[in-house]
This record gives C-alpha cells, structure tokens and sequence, in this order.
C-alpha cells in the first residue's frame, strides 16, 4: 500500500505519458471509492429502515457521513492487518470486504450474522477478514487492539493494527493507557481517532481540554497527524504513512477530521443541532462531495452514477432479503459460547428451571 | 397525587431538590444540551444552567471521583451513569473511595452523593449492555442501595437519597420508565432501607425489586383473578441495607417464597434473599426457596435468545405453581426426613 | 511430593508453563525488576527476559485489556493484578470484554489468559486494601474462578487455568503464600470446577475456600482432637463454576452445614452457597445453615478493630458447636414444622 | 504566598539595606525549611523503627529523600486551601501543621490519631488542616482532589487544591480523566507530580513513554513546569507560580523531581538499586545539602544543626511515648463509621454472631 501511494506522488522528471497513468489510476481510485462509500450509504440508510420496521433491535449507530474516512482508513491496511473498531462499524466490515449480506443479517439477529446474532449492530467479528470487533463500551477496544499489537510484536510478525474511536473516546482513561504502552513498548498500532465533533450531543470543545485531538499524541512521543476525513484520497495517504511507521515499530495516532450526518443513533433525533449547523451538514456530506468531484474532474457523469446507484440499491434489497430469510439462532444454542473450554458444574439453566431437579424424594 | 410515569417522577424529584437546595448539581454524560439518555434530566440544562448541570466528558471514573470530592466539600452532586453496566469504568472511585471515605477517616468526611443508574435487560443491547451489576453495589458497606419499582417510590426515595450524607447508588431501570403510577404531590422523602408488602397474602411470598417487583405484583394481581390464589409481593426497594425483618415475617406467614430477579442466579440478589430466608423462616419454610433469574450466558443480541435467557412471566407463575405443589406433595407425606 | 510454600507452588507452576510453552507470558506492575510485590515471580525475569516477563506501567485497567487482545491472537498472558483490590480498575475490561467476547461474536475468538491475584485481610492494611471481592468474578458467566487453598492445588489449577482457553480468575490470599504442603512433581492439571473433601465427617460440613478452607480443615481437625468430633469440611477450589453437587451430598449426609469465608456476610460467596444446601438438601437439614464472615464495615487500620471484624477460629468454632446444639434441641422436638 | 515570593525577586532598583534585609529573609527561610526537613527525617526513621518493633503494622511508606519537596510545595499554601496526597504523605501530614502525635498515633493505630486509628500510615486526614487524605489506591485522590477543586469553583471561593502524586501514578487512566475534566471547567488546582524516579522498583524510563513528566501538561492545554525537588527554595518558587495560576482560575501541573533514599515501603530492601545508584543516594540527600548549604553560606554551622537535631530527636521521642500511650480504639466502635446517616436494617454484626438471633422458636 505504501508503494503505490508513492507512485501517486508528482515528481519534476515524469514524462507526460506516466502522468497520465497516473491520473487514470487516480481516477480508478477515487471512483472505486466512490462506489464503496455509496454502497455503505445505501446500506446504512436501508439499516435505518430495518430499524424503524422492527427487524433490527438494541442500539444502531450509522456511518453516514464518516463514509470517505472508512474506505480510505481500509483502503490502506494488508488484508492481513487487524482491525479494532466500535460500535459505529457497520460500513468498516464493509470496507473489510465481509459479505455485506451477513453483516445485514447480523443487524437482523440470524444465524447467518457474522457474529452468528449473537452481537448485533455493535459487534460485528470476523477472524477472516481481520475485523477483530465492533465494542460497546466506549474505549473498550483501545486497550484490547494495544494487545493484539503486543501479540504480533512478540511473534516478530509484520501486520499491524489499526484501532478506530471516535473524538469522545479520547477523554477516557483506557485511551491514556494504552497510548502509553504502545509508546513504551514499540508497538505496531495506528490509533485513529474519527472526529465527527460530536459525543453523542456534546461537542469536542466541549469535551477534551485539548480539542486539537492529535496533539495528545505527544504526551506519549508518539508521532501524530490530522487530515481532512471528507477526502478519501486524503485520507488512504495519511493511512498510509501512519501505517509505514506502525510496521516500522512505532505506534501513530491519526485524527481523521469527519462528520455525522444524523443523530448519535439510528432513535436520536439530534434536536439539539442548530438550524444553521444542520444546513451546513449538506457541505459537509463526503458522498456528494465525491459525486461531485467526480463530475467536475471528468472522471464520471451524472448518468453513470445514478446507473451505479440504481445497481447499489438492488443489491441492497437483495442483500436485506437473504438477512430476512435467514433464521434466528436456535434456543438450544443459547449456552454454546459461555466457555470455550467445556468443565464440570457449569449452569446451563433456563430461567425457569429450578436449581435442582424435583426428584422422588421430595 | 397525580398519576404520572416513573421517568416524570424522576425528573420531579431532581428538580424540587435543586430548587430547594442549591448544593445539589447534576453530573453525567450528555445530560445537558442532550438531555440525558433516557431523558430525565431535560430542560433542567436550560432551567439550571451550566454551573448545576453538567455535561462531562466520557470519564466515568473522572466525573464520578470529581463528584465523590465535591461531596467531601459539602456538594450534594447527583452523577448519572448511562446505564450501570458502564458503571464498572467508576466501580474503583464508588467502593474504594465514596464508600470508604467516612470510615477510613475515622468519621472525618462525608460524601453526600447519588449515583443513578439504570439497569435492564430485554432490549437487545447485546452483552455488555444487558447486564444487572447493582450486586457489585449491595455488596459494599459504606454504600446504600435503593432500587424503586413504581413512581412514587422513585421520587420519594430518589429525594431520600439526595438528602442522605452517605452514597447512595439508585437504581433506575430502562423497562421502567415509562411505567405510570399515582405520586404524592408533596416531597416527603422515604426512609432507605425498608422493604415494601405491595399486595398481602398467606399462599406464599413473590419477592422482587426494580423492574421484577413490578412483574411480581403483576403476575400476583393476575394469578388472584385467573385462579384466586392469594399471593403476598413483596418489594425489596432497598438491596443495603436489606430488609430481612419485612421478609422472613411474611414467608413466617406464607411458608413458602419465591424471588424474581433479573440478574445471573448464581450469586445473584436472589442468594441473599433466600439464604435468609432459609435461616429466618427455617421452622416455618414447607418448601425450598425458588428463584428465578437469568439464564447464565453473556447475553446474546438476537431476539430468540436473548427473550430464552430472559426471566418470563410465565416462568414466574411456573415457578409459584412448582413451589405450591411442592407444598402440597409435602402436607400428604409424614414427615420431611425420608 | 515435595514439601514446599504456596509461594513457591505457584512460582514453578508459572515457571513450568512458560518452558512448555513459548506462548505464556507474564505482564503486571513490579513483577520483574522488584520481582513481585509478593515474590511469585522472583528469578522469572532474569531466566526468561523482559519479552516474557513484562513489567508494566500503573496502569491495570491498559494492561489487563492488553492481555485480553493478546490472548485474542493466541498468545496465553498470565496477568499480576498486585492485589484483587486493585483489580477494580480492570473491572471493565475483565467483566465486559475477557467474559464476552467468546459469546458476544459467537464463538469466534477466545480469550485464554489467567489473572492471578491475591485477597486477603489481617494484615492491617485498612479499608482500601482488605477487601475480598472474588464475588465480582464469579458472579460473571464467562469467567472461571479457582480459590486454592493448599500448595498441591496451587500448583495444579494454575497449570489447569494457564492451559485452559477461557479467561481465569486465579485467587491466591496473602495469608497462605508462606503455608505449606506436599506437591506432586508432575505437572498435571487440575479439573477446574471441583470441589474437595479435605476431611470426611458426619458431625457437621464446614464449608470454605482459599484462607478459610485451611482455617476450617484447622479447626475440624482440632475439634476431633480435642472434643472427639467428626466434621466433614470442604473446600470449595472452584467459585465458578460451583460445585453444588459436592457440597450438597455431604450436607445430605451431615444434616448441618456452616459457611465460613472472609468476605462480607451479605451477598457474600457464602449467600450462594447456603441457598444451594437450603436449596438442594431441603428436606436433610436440621438447622439452618450458618455463615461466619467479615463484619460489614470498612476495615479499619487498628489492630484491635481489625481482629474484631476478621472471622476467627473462636467464631468458627462457636457456630458449629450453636449449630449442633441447635440440632440436638430440635431433635427432642416432634417435628420441624411447629 | 505569592506576594511574599515576589518580594524574594532581585530588582535593580534596590538599596543594599533592602539587599540585606531580603538576605536574612532568605537565611531565615531556608533555616526554618531545614528545621521542618529534618523534623520529617527524624520523624520518619522513628516510623521506620517503630515498623520494625511491630508498633505500626501495614504498608508505611516514608518521605526518606523527599523532604524539600514536601516543605516546598506545602510553604506555598494558604491554610486555607486543600491537600490531597497518596499513601506516602507523613511529611505533608507534618508539613501542614498537624500536631506530630497525632499522625504518629495514627501510625500505632490509637484512638489520638489524626483518623482516629481508622486510617493507618496511608490514610492521614484532618479536615482543620485541609488535609484531605491520604489515598492507598495509586491514582485514587486525582478525581477526588478535582471534585474538591469544582467546589471550590462552584462556590466562588479563592481557595485552590493542591494534588500530589508519585511519577508513577502518571500512567493511570485516572490522571488523564481528571487534568482533563480540570482543563475543560477551568478549575483551581495544582497537580503536583513527585517524581522519585520510581514506581516501586520500576523506573520512570519503563513506564512512562513521555519521561518528561510534566510535557503532558500539554495533553490538555494545561501549563506546566519541572523544577529540582532537593532545593526547597526552588520548589517553593515554583509552587507559588503554580498556585498564583491555579488561583486566578486554571490548572496547573508541577513537577517536582525528587529522591527516594530507601525501599519503596520500610519492608523493601530495594535490592534492585545498583551499588553506583545506592552511592550517587548520598549526593541527592536533601537534608545534608542543605545542612552543607547553610554551613557554607554561614547561616548556620555544625554545632548550632547538632543542637537542632538533638531537640527534635528529643521531641520525636516525647512524640512517640504520646503515641504509645494512646489508648487503642474500643471494638465497641467498629461500627460508628459506616454511614453517617443512620437507616433502618443497617448490618452490626461481628463475624461470630448468627444472622438472626436463635428465639425460643429454635
Ligand atoms: C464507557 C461508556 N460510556 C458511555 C457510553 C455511552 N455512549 C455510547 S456512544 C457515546 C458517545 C461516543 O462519542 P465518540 O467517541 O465521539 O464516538 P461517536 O459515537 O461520535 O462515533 C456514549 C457516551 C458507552 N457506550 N460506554
Ligand atoms: C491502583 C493501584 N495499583 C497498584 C498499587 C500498588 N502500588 C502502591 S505504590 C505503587 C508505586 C507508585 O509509584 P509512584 O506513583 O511513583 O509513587 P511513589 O510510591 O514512588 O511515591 C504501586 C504500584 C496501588 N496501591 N494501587
Ligand atoms: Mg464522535
Ligand atoms: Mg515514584
């Protein structure tokens, strides 16, 4: 990855001919982007839909408007790499490349979930793809991804990790923690903070003394940057480069700079935004920014992109289908995943079923 | 009186005690320009203002400390913790500080303080959204515990906590707050650490606390009316201190009990509940103490299992009917020691 | 066999393991360089090096949840927390994350890592750092909880719990370190899950685990001495899961059973267990089942409040002989329902 | 405070006399700091020795090597304002003005002392001295202290909070949460880390990622300084600095870089100390530089110090006959202090006594 963002570097002794390759392979990008972003917009918005029709439960939190900031985080890590992230990770499986139709059926509590149903919108796990979790707790995964770091540094491997959090998480103890020790310890992680300005409604400014987030990078000599999370090509860049670093043995924090278009969570009608803040959002949305973008450059035209869009929604539907037609796991299951390793006396009790069996003798 | 939900009454009790006493100030995350999570404290931002109602950042352990020292100076702070399950994050600044600060001082400082916090369970949050830890709480000398099932009970006991000198965590439930109920106008608060009888009976004792009081006193009403069995509910309100006095007496005079709860049973509220109640009531008990509570699994996302894992209605009144017929199998036999 | 400390039990367990194994490692404060705050891992560093043997910063709520992520890709991290008080600051990172993620992503990742901490109390060490609270892990579905009590089952549910894919609990007590007993030479695991009878009997089961397993195979031993009498005791070993089975028979054998255990009486380990016999051996019980535990309080820092609110072996030994006079009184009744 | 350190500054414009006069405030400053020094020293090898005959029982942890910064720090407070310190803190206990045979009571654990026995070494309290604790959990006190500074703010007192805390306790999610939440409200308090160079045996080196401890200041727009821990004049000016700014309403986070002369706690051989380390121990002395200091100077010389030093040995001896005498608390007392409201129900049970009392019923 870090080789061909070099290549996309502009140099003085090109000849026009290689420029032109690379205009064409840059446009390839920015195209392949745009596809993987819209797609996760459809699918977000077709999640909020299953949410409001009841096929979807618990808590939902949407990436719309983080979508350049997912494909080009993604788009800069080995398919070997690993993958922390939080609750907010439906459109990261995607870009992973986890078939989004068991990410929709995990939404939808069936079996056939990448978390077999037992997660939901919010833990999203698959070993193959390196997505190492979707967590609830805020901050939970920092520590957790500063771990998996430690295990590849120990084995003398070359993957690294990327840890996501939003700009909230920054202000909780674990984040300090673990920044600590992967400073301390050498370790092969690129922390990224996706600052969408908001906790849940409470703003950066609001909450971290410092609202320069990347700057706390400092407190731990790791090296840190913030770049616009509204370009994707941005974006992949400075991936890239935090990437470099993480395999070379030295931890990076990254603040992608986002935004949220919606409210916290798929019920939050963000009634505490302004007026103003909410027209502004408009310019703020990555997707038609891109759209846009690529009309102007040349690169693509209206037609083709509705056309696109039409062959993204159809997937959609068929995607949210086979999630309906899946089935709910089996309550027979339900003591399956208490342990791994099976021992005596473990309670495998139904709520309704006595402590003891009412035998003969009573 | 005036009939009105639990979340209301709340919010009343929060508001009538920041007006009265302006020592009191509300501290949690997005409680303010969100107005809270499940919405208790709206409007209070714009009522109060930013000084006594203050959005934190998310540090549950830093904001709950922070408020557990403003107590020592003589704030009355009331922190919000989303739902309890976060509440671990802070568990080291409530047991060994808030609950420890008094003693350990020799009686030096009080920490006047409330922690609210819902639990609950049934909503499909998943594993680590679905858990009822207020044992983690009740466990703790130095700390008390309340755990409200109707709306007048959460006012009244939310007032009583905030003018108590000592922590209190108050246990809210999501299942509950839109719940309705007749609350007294007037802000008497109630005494900690009584249990309640909310419907008398002499078939057996439905004990219970939070959201599984309020389904106790449900399948107590509806089994009376299906099959006019006399059932006595009690309700805990209060898991430290605990009321054993309330319910050893009533299983003196039902002979039999059983305890709905909506943690893991294993260790669960439910263990010290009939653990008592097998020393208290030991002459008087004609069958085992049952409970009924959660099934022992990280609780799965999925509707199917998590509603499997989930104590039912009708594994209540299942368990009534068992215990009862236990009973029954008992008075034809002649004595228990086979 | 060999004669040696619990200390040096658990010290060649870790040893064993890490030479049968490059994936166990060791991470905690201080357990390299100072070698341990209890000397556990004295030499470790200096034999196995600093990639093995990881000091960590003062951070357990980090470190612990870097063992977790470790153990996610394989590796077996054996975790130091200094003592369980400090073990709070982990909580989150123990209850909601190493107890979850093998049920909450169904089934895909384990978590085999250990985390070895000791309880204890009587060491004047006052309210923040006397406290036992395995109960906060073995109320969790999804952890394991092992309490030894002799240098033999030290050794054995250490290996037992290194090799095992889940994550442990691993109660060690400051007041048995310096204790001793035969080991075997061998490295044979344990079964996690057990509970022993260290003593058979049919006066009375004494029941207890870790520290209070040994006080209670003292004092039986003791009493048979000097007043002839014939207590079954059991220890416990194992808190999650528990092994009602075991403790269930011997009290269907004794007919009377007391609980000892150095944590807070209410909701305490022993409220679980007492409900089980009341439970499980109903109709064989001829007193209710007694609890000798902590005294409710912040452990005070003066010696002469501390021995006050620690159980002792008087204690003990004063429950059992009111529980077996109770029993002698009831036996000249007719019946046991009055 | 601060206006007493603003007279000490040179100025140009100055008279000799005025010179001369600010000399012998300064000699006399720097003899009173000596005196308070070497009382902690005697007072702490007394602790050490009363250890070991099995008077104090627990962990004791000494200011051994620390007693400049103690006296430093504690001189720039107003009575008034507050102290929260950790489990290392008889110095400050002392400092503060509390009478020693009350701190050293507390250490045998009788009902005289300042906790009234309830505490022990790490647990000192007395609310007429605004010392607030005393804190055995490492990181404990920074939440509290910052809660007391948020009263102090909410009530619009001019008081501040002065925090203490080892090096160590720098790596603690509480640390971050707390200078967070203090930069963010603006609120009156210095945190003071005393950087011993140690955790227990661990050293800053390996366990910190940013050694430079007070850098994280930084973290959360929070202005911080280093200053040298065994000149109590420096740490005194500093300290004054820190409380001017943290009285005009921002934090401020001080880093005082001390010494540990012994074990962590009086039990620790520190056998981890290289033989050049316990060499170079001699030369971070604070007590014999100072002494040195005010010989060379002619403040003072050796006969007038050995006189000194005899008083307070002398006195510390009269300090710990006081403790010994102290009766220790009645278990009748065990349980007064767990709640300060009384309620219903409340558990008052010694372990030997059956929950419920055996009636007649029985
Ligand atoms: C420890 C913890 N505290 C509180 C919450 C509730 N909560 C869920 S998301 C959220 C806001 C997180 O904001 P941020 O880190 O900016 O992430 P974003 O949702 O904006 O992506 C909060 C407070 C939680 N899940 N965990
Ligand atoms: C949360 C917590 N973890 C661990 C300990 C054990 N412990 C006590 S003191 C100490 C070292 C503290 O070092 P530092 O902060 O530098 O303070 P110092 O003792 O050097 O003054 C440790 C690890 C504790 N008391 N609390
Ligand atoms: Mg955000
Ligand atoms: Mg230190």
């Amino acid at each position: 990855m870090s080789d061909v963002k070099r290549n996309t570097r502009k140099s003085p002794t090109r000849t026009t001919a290689a420029a032109k390759a690379d205009a064409a392979k840059r446009a390839e990008r920015l195209l392949d982007f745009y596809r993987e972003m819209l797609f996760i917009r459809r699918f977000e918005e077709r999640a909020a839909r299953g949410y409001t029709q009841a096929l979807i439960g618990g808590y939902c939190h949407l990436n719309l408007g983080e979508e350049a900031s997912v494909v080009g985080l993604i788009s800069a890590l080995r398919p070997t790499d690993y993958l922390f992230t939080n609750y907010r990770e439906h459109g990261y499986a995607i870009a992973r490349g986890i078939d989004p139709r068991r990410i929709m059926a995990e939404l939808y509590g069936r079996v056939d979930g990448v978390s077999k149903g037992w997660g939901g919108s919010m833990h999203m796990f698959d070993l193959t793809h390196r997505l190492l979790g979707g967590y609830g707790i805020v901050g939970g995964q920092v520590p957790l991804a500063t771990g998996a770091a430690l295990a590849i540094d120990y084995r003398g491997g070359g993957d690294v990790v990327m840890c996501t959090m939003g700009d909230g998480t920054t202000n909780i103890g674990a984040f300090h923690e673990s920044l600590n020790i992967a400073g301390l310890w050498n370790l092969p992680i690129v922390y990224v903070i996706v600052n969408n300005r908001l906790g849940m409604g409470t703003t950066v400014e609001k909450s971290s003394a410092e609202p320069e987030l990347y700057k706390r990078g400092a407190a731990y000599r790791i090296e840190s940057a913030r770049v616009d999370g509204l370009d994707p090509l941005a974006v992949a860049e400075a991936a890239a480069h935090a990437i470099e670093v993480a395999r070379a043995g030295r931890p990076y924090l990254l603040e992608v700079v986002s935004e949220r278009l919606r409210g916290h969570s798929v019920v939050d009608p963000a009634k505490y935004r302004t007026a103003e803040e909410v027209a502004s959002l408009k310019d703020h949305d990555p997707v038609h920014a891109l759209a846009a973008r690529l009309v102007a450059e040349g690169v693509s035209d209206d037609v083709t992109l509705a056309i696109l869009d039409q062959e993204i929604m159809a997937n959609i539907e068929e995607i949210s289908a086979f999630a309906e037609a899946s089935a709910f796991p089996d309550v027979d299951t339900l003591f399956d995943y208490t342990y791994a390793t099976p021992v005596p006396n473990d309670s495998r009790r139904l709520p309704g079923q006595p402590l003891f069996a009412t035998g003969a003798e009573r | 009186m005036t009939l009105m939900s639990y979340r209301q009454a709340l919010h009343d009790a929060l508001r009538s005690e920041m007006l009265r006493d302006e020592n009191v100030l509300l501290m949690g995350e997005e409680i303010g320009v969100f107005e809270g999570s499940y919405k208790i404290t709206a409007g209070l931002l714009a009522e109060f203002g930013e000084k006594r109602v203050r959005d934190t950042p998310i540090a549950e352990e830093g904001f709950t400390g922070a408020a557990i020292g403003a107590a020592m100076l003589g704030l009355r702070p009331v922190v919000e913790i989303m739902t309890i399950n976060f509440s671990l994050l802070a568990l080291d600044q409530i047991v060994n500080h808030a609950a420890k600060i008094y003693g350990m001082f020799g009686g030096q400082a009080k920490v006047p303080m409330v922690i609210r916090t819902p639990g609950g369970g049934g909503q499909q949050l998943g594993a680590t959204h679905s858990q009822n830890i207020e044992l983690y709480y009740a466990f703790v000398p130095g700390l008390k515990v309340v755990a409200p099932s109707t709306p007048a009970d959460a006012k009244a006991l939310l007032i009583a906590s905030i003018r108590d000198d000592d922590p209190v965590l108050f246990l809210e439930n999501l299942a509950l707050y839109n719940t309705k109920g007749e609350v007294p106008n007037h802000d008497t608060p109630a005494v900690i650490g009584k249990a309640a009888v909310t419907r008398e009976g002499h078939h057996l004792s439905l004990i219970g606390y939070s959201r599984m009081a309020h389904v106790a006193k449900k399948v107590a009403d509806q089994l009376a009316d299906s099959d006019g069995l006399d059932i006595e509910v009690i309700d805990l309100r209060s898991l430290r201190p605990l009321d054993r006095e309330t319910v050893v007496e009533s299983v003196k005079k039902t002979h039999a009990a059983v305890i709905v709860e909506d943690d893991w049973l294993t260790y669960g509220i439910g263990a010290e509940v009939a653990a008592s109640i097998s020393d208290g009531a030991f002459d008087y008990l004609d069958a085992p103490v049952r409970r009924v509570a959660m099934a022992e699994v990280p609780m799965p996302y999925s509707k199917s299992l998590e509603s499997a894992a989930l104590p039912s209605e009708n594994d209540v009144i299942q368990a009534i009917y068992q215990t009862l017929e236990a009973i029954g199998h008992r008075r034809t036999k002649a004595g228990p020691h086979d």
